[in-house]
């Protein structure tokens, strides 16, 4: 624990990043990428740095810088990482340098195009690792723009559509948690008002207060999961959105709204959060179920892909109310998962849609007797999601499967069946694409992927296999923090871990 | 029966309700606002029967005041009224109906 | 009687440089430039003075000066601060028309100068008659701006509109202050309010008609639903150089009579007049978003969304005293955005031109990135996306609303935002995500900046996002800003 | 010892990652000769293990890697007791064997390095399986199994039907692992822990009959899912699409029988669940019928031996269930070797075939192909049942068990005993089919033994199955003693002794050789005409898999695309794309109260006047 | 008595040039109603004691701004009248309505007392010449100055709009 601050640095790093590539040379553009690139590395390594000294064991918020800004509104400068958010910074410091080796698709505007992704990274970091509320919304909501641009400049065909639906919905969203936010900050501390996290752990809220409170937050962190009836907006913006976008979104930005879910509305109003725990976990079924459902009969790869994150999302939210250890263990990791496992496989697509320039699965057939080396690293990612042991995707699902059983038995039953219908649509999803003879003619001169998509999916397929088999030092730093939310919810309410086991721990 | 200021400040109501009434019923652009100088007299009067009653100067201060501002408004009003005039020879505000919606 | 020359030195130095402008102007000729440094001398005169009235007398306690009728404290001292830069910035963007005005010009710039002196009146005046004077010097100089240019019939439309509606309103607002004067037997702001403190009104009838008509006839000024009839119909067919000038300085002038009228005249009666307010402003806010919502031009567009800010703004207000410096924060930061945007529509649909059909600006971007950039942010900004001075702003003024009890409010706001999200982005798409090509009739030819808008847009952008970034010192000088 | 174990596992990962990494460049037979010696040598390990075990000495060797899941206190840990020691040898033992077969038999295939690569893999995930000392590791390998069966039936991806098959079957599965993997949940929730050793102590204290029942029938919904049980036994005659080493090591020999060995290794859940235990042995005994049936009308030789091993599965969840362990191991063990001789055999039919699957087109190969007939020969006779061959001891030994639990558990025995006669019967007449009578190859066939390196394994094979049967016969039951410690905890059923005895073993042969008979008088000389509707349901598998075609996959299909294309898209989406018009439409209807006519704006205005005024005169003017 | 006479005769001629010049079809006869309101509240500015204020009535607005008026309707033409259908639908009924409820409000809101302020105590006011002047050059000095500006805007306004020469852009 050094006093540098490390995480101000870490955010603000790719804003800088961003602003270099602005003032580039207009008649370089070659530079754009690999400058960007640079800065996006930059960053990753300061997290790199950051997670070689955080404190594993440690439940609380470690290089929590604090300043305050305004002592009339209570707002300020307050950052700090803990287990839950430690690993989602890590995998978002991931994503955006190999989003952006992925993008060399973009042709035009590609200083813009950079200069957006840098700012969009620098707000996700800055909404993991802030802990003012409002701050935290300023990102939040900031994190939009950069997102709408990426989609609705360098997207597909109803681009335009697609970003003006994300962005309108996700907006609704945060506007009602904005008036839930202000409203909390000035009713909840103790001193006047304030917006700080810590502090307003310490504010105690009427139940009703609370539902509603819970209901702002909650409808905002659901619509970004997206939680089942919220999700139409998900499809048509991955569909729309060019490969790094999807990556970023399914990657990182769904996280967002299961780690706010975990992180506000869990703490701060957990009368509620026990309240709405029916509500939500039947969501999550439903959402996990439904998913998949949807997703076997796609025709459209990436509308597959899209689907199949509805449905996992759907297991991290069951994991999160299913609020036993294992369960908010599984949840955290399974975020991780699924971005690693998700933007590898919008990685996958966007390869063979820039060597096809379509995503219609009925378009391929036979590809793994032209691409070997590409149909490995689809069937690898395909059965990590699927959720095979030895994989990432195992792990997490295992966690939340079983945390929920101890708590929510029929849920997780009825939620475990994902499990089947995960390996239905992706490996009928494969069947198609990959295996039997080839019957398009242009598939025949398809060219295997060389070695810098290699380079670009290796770090994530070597990640996939590690998490998988030895995910112990993931688990370590999520699991102090996780207990410390449970205990805060039992200290408070009357609910109460389920007790279980005669023999083990 | 002695009349109080209030039957003034009456009469100055309905005075200004006429006035309004010009404003709402008429097309002419100059009635309309030969109706606005009827309403500043309106309050005018309110002015003075008030004063009189507060026993204010004020009151018959303030009608002086209204009536520079008004001679002003006439002046750029009926700038206003002949530019328009100029181009379309009309001073029906009817026919300046372009900008709706 | 309490003289004092910095009292009304902006007034002064103001009304100065507009009759040494006009008397050189009829001798000699000499010419735009010296209408430009004239009035640009004045503006820096003016706001000098108000930096000094805001060096003392900052904070509530202000001084009354000639028997009441000036009152000079950090309000008055603010509204100064605010509205002579932005009438700096407003010529700068009307720069270009004026050039083409030729002779009138120097009538234009005089006319310019005049109106910001009397919206500095409104922010100042103690008493309820100078108000109405310091208002009619506004209104009548910004009607006869309205129809300045004669190359086009909406000119001359929107002025006869904006003028019978102004005396219709200005009618009605002056018969309120008659009421109030025979309710309360005073004229003087400060006087109306002791009264309203200290005695119980057994009758309180007139008092009321008289709030309701004063709140009818401000309603106006600041084009509040529903008396913002004349707002779309006037900012669509005055010139584009006008129109910026028209919609900033009026909601400042507007708001700042407004809020010294409501809180200090009237404060007693928070009552009475608080959800009165909140009602106007939940009316506005909807009523403005959707209508922008259908609109195909976007001076009318900004014009609709001006009412829906309008309502922002009023919802800061139902907070009383408390709410005024959210007030302050939201006033000032809006009205440097909307003045850019009017400024951006003044290159791109032309100076003198009334319509900008939303058509003009496909693909922008491509024509002129400074201008697309420009007026991205600046929709955004109005949008309320953080990062610029609109979030904090609508932040701020939630605050005063929540604080004054009044969710509901709230909830319209942050769900209207979100519709008004839609057109404010719509605008961005044209400019960014739709090629000229794509479009009919919008010239492909790169358009060039005039000097004096660029200058102005750059430091709008400035302050729209330092107000944005760090908002505090600003929020904090705002706390001196008090009109009580 | 415990390094000796890791090495033992090891070693054929080692191969899987070398093979991965270079097996494209090696040149053919190397692949195939890394493959084989990493399997050979952890058999060897595994022998070395045993020594101890054999002597009756020795204790199970626990391994543990590293902590996988702390929170449930699961470990990558390993367990090398008696019954691991069984499966692993018979695991190891028959995949050696089966890699040397395959050197011959994948000879110029393109993917020939790929091949082994997956077959290492799968070695490596089915010592997982058994090895593992907890539910958790041991979900691991048998999940890992069910991949490489997906990998290697859909091994030649080009053929739709291959590429179907190997989803179909990893599907199927995962059906079962469903169970498997509920039945987890309830374990962990009742006992905290997922380690063997802890669960099984703890369960008789712990576990009431309930939570027993439900746990076996849902470990049995796992096994039946592996070891293709009604009603999940379809994708297996599909797995022959494989190649035909695959279907003797994996749907076969080894993977399949991972749910007799899971039966078996939670025996104790069972003996407190008497129900479930019921339900294993009854769901044994119908598969058994239920294929046997099957098998007598098939014409694929490969498909004939898919049916018979889940027929043969059969029997073993008939002991297992009826708690007759060692039984089912011993059938287990003896099954791996003749089954696996047979596939292997038919795999060299095949390859003398040129590829030719149909028995109708065989005939007469007696003499073309020798050893491989008198290999199968003896394969044949050891699955009908004819003392002395292995096969004979095994499901004598079953029947027996099942025979002496008495009361409603005797109807069992009965099928038991019909089915051991339909088994002779369709062997006999895959027998006949293939290498007597005349004749019936394709013009231009022309069949020939297969190389060396094929007819080795077979001999090997053919020699255990003639052997096998004797580690556990009535007179000397030494592989009782072997397994006893691993089932001390359970009270094993035994067959008994004496007359009785005498008498049951002599019923079966006499079914045997019914079989036997009735099969040599049909298909003697000619075939029969086998068009009539019974041979046709048969034939179809009585068209089972056409019912779960139109139940499970079309109409789930059509539900998914109403739930996608219609719910979905016009529905939820629907409403959301419907709320952005509806405001603008609501905005567009307020457009026309902006008339652009003065007075009506005069009228707007003072209407806001009135309504002010209304609100003020409320608050204290009326 | 006297006043009452008054009240009622001028109150009937005020609102009877009211009405008048809301409804006269002509221009020049509005202005002819609306100039006899005018005396008419001047004489009610006498009867209050307003003398100064009556007289500046007489002139300014019954003579300079109502000559102006009448200037102007001479310019643009008395001939042209307007016709009175209605073009937008139900405009008359709801102005009138409009109109009533709000002339009510305002009359509800006087129906007890006009006046509510308090009583400066002192002989009654009387709006003589030097009354005013005194009070409009000591406590009304400021904004008697302002008025300048606005005398300025009317000049410049003027200017401003009537002016034709010397524009590139007349026309259209």
């Amino acid at each position: 624990m050094t006093d540098f601050p490390i995480l101000t640095t870490i955010i603000l790093l790719p804003i800088a990043g961003a602003i270099l590539v602005m003032f580039l040379p207009s008649r370089r553009p070659e530079l754009v990428l690999p400058v960007s690139i640079a800065a996006s590395l930059v960053t990753l390594g300061a997290v790199g740095w950051l997670l070689v000294e955080f404190e594993a064991g440690e439940a609380g918020f470690q290089f929590v810088e604090q300043v305050s800004w305004y002592s009339d509104w209570g707002v300020g400068w307050h950052v700090g990482v803990d287990g839950i958010s430690l690993l989602l910074v890590a995998l978002t410091a991931l994503l955006f340098p190999i989003g952006l080796a992925a993008s060399t698709g973009v042709k035009h505007r590609v200083r813009e195009y950079a200069a957006s992704m840098l700012f969009l990274e620098a707000g996700i970091l800055g909404v993991f690792l802030c802990l003012d509320l409002l701050v935290f919304f300023i990102f939040w909501e900031a994190m939009l723009v950069p997102m709408y641009f990426i989609i609705g400049i360098w997207g597909g065909e109803r681009r335009v559509h697609a970003a003006i639906k994300f962005f309108l919905y996700t907006a609704l969203g945060s506007a009602l948690m904005l008036s839930g936010i202000i409203f909390l900050g000035l009713t909840g501390g103790e001193g006047g008002p304030t917006f700080d996290f810590v502090e307003l752990l310490g504010a105690d809220l009427s139940r009703t207060t609370q539902f509603w409170l819970f209901a702002a937050f909650g409808i905002s962190f659901a619509i970004k999961v997206p939680v089942f009836p919220f999700h139409t907006w998900l499809p048509d913006a991955h569909v729309e959105a060019p490969t790094a976008g999807s990556v970023i979104l399914a990657g990182v930005l769904l996280k967002l709204g299961a780690y706010g879910l975990l992180r506000f509305n869990l703490t701060l109003f957990p009368e509620a959060a026990v309240e709405f725990v029916p509500v939500l976990a039947v969501l999550a079924v439903i959402g996990i179920v439904y998913g998949a459902i949807v997703a076997i009969v796609q025709t459209d790869i990436k509308r597959l892909v899209a689907y199949s994150s509805v449905s996992h999302l759907g297991f991290v939210i069951l994991g999160i109310f299913a609020l036993t250890s294992h369960g908010l263990q599984g949840s955290v990791l399974q975020m991780v998962n699924h971005g690693l496992t998700t933007g590898a496989l919008f990685l996958l697509v966007g390869m063979i849609y820039e060597r096809r320039h379509t995503r219609e699965i009925s378009q391929f057939g036979g590809l793994a007797t032209v691409m070997p080396r590409y149909a490995a690293a689809f069937l690898f990612v395909s059965f990590a999601s699927i959720g095979l042991p030895g994989l990432n995707g195992f792990v997490g699902e295992f966690f939340i499967l079983i945390g929920a059983y101890l708590s929510l038995p029929v849920y997780a039953i009825v939620g475990a069946s994902g499990v089947v219908l995960a390996a239905v649509y992706l490996l009928w999803a494969y069947q198609r694409m990959f295996t039997g003879p080839i019957v398009v003619e242009e598939n025949r001169a398809l060219t295997d992927i060389g070695f810098r998509e290699v380079a670009i999916l290796a770090p994530l397929l070597a990640l996939i296999l590690f998490l998988g088999i030895y995910p112990k030092p993931a688990l370590d730093r999520i699991e102090p923090s996780v207990n410390r939310v449970l205990e805060r919810i039992e200290q408070t309410t009357d609910y109460e871990v389920p007790e279980f086991g005669t023999v083990g721990p | 029966m002695i009349v109080t200021p209030g039957w003034y400040m009456a009469l100055a109501a309905v005075l200004f309700l006429i006035g309004a009434s010009g404003i709402l019923l008429r097309r002419n652009a100059l009635v309309m606002f030969m109706s606005i100088e009827l309403m500043l007299n309106a309050v005018n009067l309110t002015f003075v029967a008030a004063g009189r009653e507060l026993n204010l100067i004020d009151g018959q201060i303030s009608v002086l005041f209204v009536m520079v501002v008004a001679a002003a408004e006439v002046v750029v009003g009926l700038a206003i009224i002949v530019a328009v005039f100029r181009r379309r020879s009309t001073a029906s505000v009817d026919e300046l109906a372009e900008l709706k919606g | 009687m309490n003289l004092n020359a910095l009292a009304i030195a902006p007034e002064a130095i103001l009304t100065l440089a507009v009759v040494v402008l006009l008397l050189v102007d009829v001798q000699f000729h000499p010419g735009h430039r010296w209408w430009g440094m004239a009035a640009g001398l004045g503006l820096l005169g003016a706001t000098t003075a108000s930096v000094l009235q805001w060096v003392d007398f900052r904070g509530a306690d202000g001084e009354a000066f000639f028997s009441g009728m000036m009152l000079v404290d950090g309000f008055s001292s603010f509204a100064g601060l605010v509205v002579f830069p932005l009438t700096g910035l407003g010529l700068m963007t009307a720069w270009p028309l004026v050039r083409r005005l030729e002779g009138r010009g120097a009538e234009f710039v005089t006319l310019v100068l005049i109106a910001a002196t009397g919206a500095h009146l409104m922010a100042g005046a103690g008493n309820l008659l100078m108000l109405f004077i310091g208002l009619e010097v506004f209104s009548i100089s910004l009607y006869v701006l309205a129809g300045f240019t004669r190359d086009r019939a909406d000119s001359d439309e929107a002025a006869l509109k904006y003028f019978l509606l102004g005396g219709l309103a200005s009618a009605i607002f002056l018969y309120g202050v008659a009421l109030v004067f025979a309710a309360t037997g005073s004229l003087s702001i400060n006087g109306i309010g002791e009264y309203l403190e200290t005695t119980v009104l057994l009758r309180p009838g007139i008092l009321l008609a008289g709030i309701a008509l004063l709140v009818v006839g401000l309603g106006f000024k600041v084009s509040a639903a529903p008396f913002h009839v004349w707002a779309p119909d006037v900012y669509q067919g005055a010139p584009g150089a006008v129109t910026g000038f028209l919609a900033s300085s009026a909601k400042v002038a507007g708001f700042a009579a407004l809020a010294r009228v409501l809180t200090v005249a009237l404060g007693a009666r928070i009552d009475d007049w608080a959800p009165a307010v909140a009602v106007i402003a939940a009316v506005s806010i909807v009523i403005g978003t959707l209508l922008a919502l259908a609109q195909t031009d976007l001076k009318r567009m900004l014009a609709y969304s001006s009412v829906a800010h309008a309502g922002f703004i009023l919802s800061a207000v139902t907070a009383g005293g408390a709410g005024v410096p959210d007030m302050w924060f939201y006033v000032a930061t809006y009205a440097v955005q909307v003045l850019a945007a009017f400024a951006v529509a003044s290159v791109v649909s032309g100076p003198a031109t009334g319509r900008s059909p939303l058509t003009d600006y496909a693909g922008l971007s491509a024509r002129s990135p400074f201008l697309a950039a420009m007026l991205g942010l600046m929709m955004l900004a109005m949008g309320g996306i953080p990062v610029t001075a609109g979030f904090v702003g609508k932040v701020a003024v939630f605050r005063s609303a929540i604080d004054a009890g009044y969710l509901w409010l709230v909830i319209t706001g942050v769900v209207a935002t979100v519709a008004g999200l839609f057109f404010y982005l719509r605008v961005i798409v044209l400019m960014y995500m739709q090629p000229a090509a794509e479009v009919p009739d919008s010239q492909g030819a790169r358009l060039s900046v005039p000097l004096g808008v660029g200058i102005a847009l750059s430091v709008a952008a400035l302050v729209t996002l330092l107000a944005g970034l760090v908002p505090w010192p600003l929020l904090e000088w705002l706390r001196d800003a008090l009109p009580l | 010892m415990e390094s000796l174990v890791t090495l033992a596992v090891l070693l054929p990962l080692a191969g899987t990652v070398l093979l991965a990494l270079f097996g494209r460049r090696l040149p053919e037979p190397f692949a195939g000769v890394i493959g084989t010696l990493t399997v050979a040598g952890s058999f060897g390990c595994f022998v070395l293990l045993s020594l101890d075990f054999f002597a009756g000495t020795g204790e199970a060797v626990s391994v543990t890697w590293f902590e996988w899941f702390p929170a449930f206190g699961v470990d990558a840990a390993f367990r090398f007791d008696q019954l691991s020691a069984l499966m692993t040898l018979v695991v190891t033992g028959v995949g050696t064997l089966i890699h040397v077969y395959s050197i011959g038999y994948m000879h110029g295939d393109p993917r020939f390095g790929r091949f082994f690569t997956y077959l290492n893999l799968f070695i490596t995930s089915m010592l997982i399986l058994v090895l593992a000392g907890n539910f958790a590791v041991m979900f691991v390998g048998w999940e890992l199994v069910g991949l490489c069966s997906y990998l290697l039936i859909s091994f030649w991806f080009e053929r739709e039907t291959a590429a179907a098959a190997g989803k179909k079957a990893f599907v199927v599965n995962r059906v079962g692992d469903l169970g498997f993997l509920v039945a987890m949940m309830i374990v962990f929730a009742t006992f905290g822990t997922f380690e063997f050793g802890e669960v099984f102590a703890a369960a008789p204290s712990v576990l009431t009959t309930g939570t027993a029942t439900a746990i076996g029938l849902l470990l049995l919904l796992g096994a039946a899912g592996k070891s293709a049980q009604l009603p999940l036994y379809v994708w297996l005659p599909d797995a022959m699409e494989g190649p035909t080493p695959v279907s003797a090591l994996i749907h076969a020999a080894t993977m399949v029988t991972a749910g007799v060995y899971l039966v078996a290794r939670t025996g104790v859940i069972f003996e407190l669940a008497p129900v479930a235990a019921a339900v294993v042995a009854i769901v044994g005994t119908a598969t058994a019928l239920f294929a046997a049936t099957i098998a007598v009308a098939q014409t694929d030789i490969k498909r004939v031996l898919a049916y018979s091993t889940i027929s043969q599965l059969g029997f073993m969840f008939m002991a297992v269930g009826a708690a007759a362990h060692v039984a089912g191991m011993f059938h287990l063990m003896t099954h791996a070797f003749f089954k696996a001789l047979l596939f292997l055999g038919a795999g060299s039919v095949i390859h003398g075939m040129h590829d030719e699957q149909d028995m109708t087109r065989m005939g007469g190969l007696a003499r073309k192909m020798p050893v491989t007939f008198a290999t199968m020969a003896i394969g044949w006779l050891a699955i009908s049942g004819i003392p002395p061959l292995a096969g004979f001891w095994s499901k004598d030994e079953i029947l027996g068990a099942v025979f002496e639990r008495g009361g409603l558990w005797t109807v069992l025995w009965g099928v038991g005993i019909f089915t051991a006669l339909l088994t002779a019967f369709y062997m006999t007449r895959m027998m006949w089919l293939t290498f007597f009578g005349a004749p019936r190859w394709a013009d231009g066939v022309e069949p020939h033994e297969s190389p060396r390196v094929m007819t080795v394994p077979l001999m090997a094979l053919a020699g255990l199955s003639i052997v096998g049967g004797l580690v556990n016969t009535p007179f000397r039951t030494s592989l009782e003693h072997f397994l006893a410690p691993a089932f001390a905890a359970v009270h094993l059923s035994h067959p008994l002794e004496g007359a009785t005895a005498w008498i049951l073993a002599g019923i079966s042969v006499v079914a045997a050789l019914a079989g036997i008979g009735m099969a040599a008088l049909r298909y003697r000389d000619r075939i029969p005409a086998e068009q009539g509707l019974g041979w046709r349901v048969l034939g179809r598998g009585y068209y089972v898999d056409d019912v779960y075609g139109q139940v499970f996959a079309r109409s789930g299909k059509l539900g998914a695309a109403w739930l996608a294309f219609r719910f979905d898209s016009r529905g939820i989406d629907g409403a959301v794309e419907g709320v952005g018009g509806l405001t603008r439409r609501v905005a567009s209807w307020l457009r026309p109260l902006q008339t652009g006519f003065v007075r009506s704006y005069g009228v707007t205005i003072l209407l806001g006047g009135v309504a002010l005024l209304a609100w003020f005169l409320s608050r204290g003017a009326l | 008595m006297v006043e009452l006479v008054l009240f009622v005769i001028f109150g009937t001629a005020a609102l009877f040039g009211a009405v008048s010049m809301v409804w006269a079809r002509n221009p020049v006869y509005s202005a002819m109603g609306l100039m006899l309101t005018m005396f008419s509240v001047a004489v009610f500015y006498v009867s209050n004691a307003a003398h100064f204020v009556a007289v500046v009535q007489v002139i300014i607005y019954a003579g300079a701004v109502m000559t102006l008026f009448l200037f102007v309707i001479m310019l643009i033409g008395v001939d042209r009248e307007e016709n009175r259908r209605e073009a937008i639908p139900f405009h008359r009924p709801v102005a009138l309505v409009v109109l009533a409820l709000f002339g009510a409000g305002v009359l509800v809101a006087g129906r007890v007392a006009w006046v509510t302020g308090p009583t400066t105590a002192g002989e009654p006011i009387n709006g003589t010449v030097e009354v005013i002047g005194e009070q409009l050059f000591r406590k009304w000095v400021l904004p008697f100055e302002v008025t300048a500006l606005l005398l300025i805007i009317a000049a410049v306004g003027a200017i401003g709009l009537a002016l034709f020469k010397g524009d590139r852009e007349v026309g259209s």
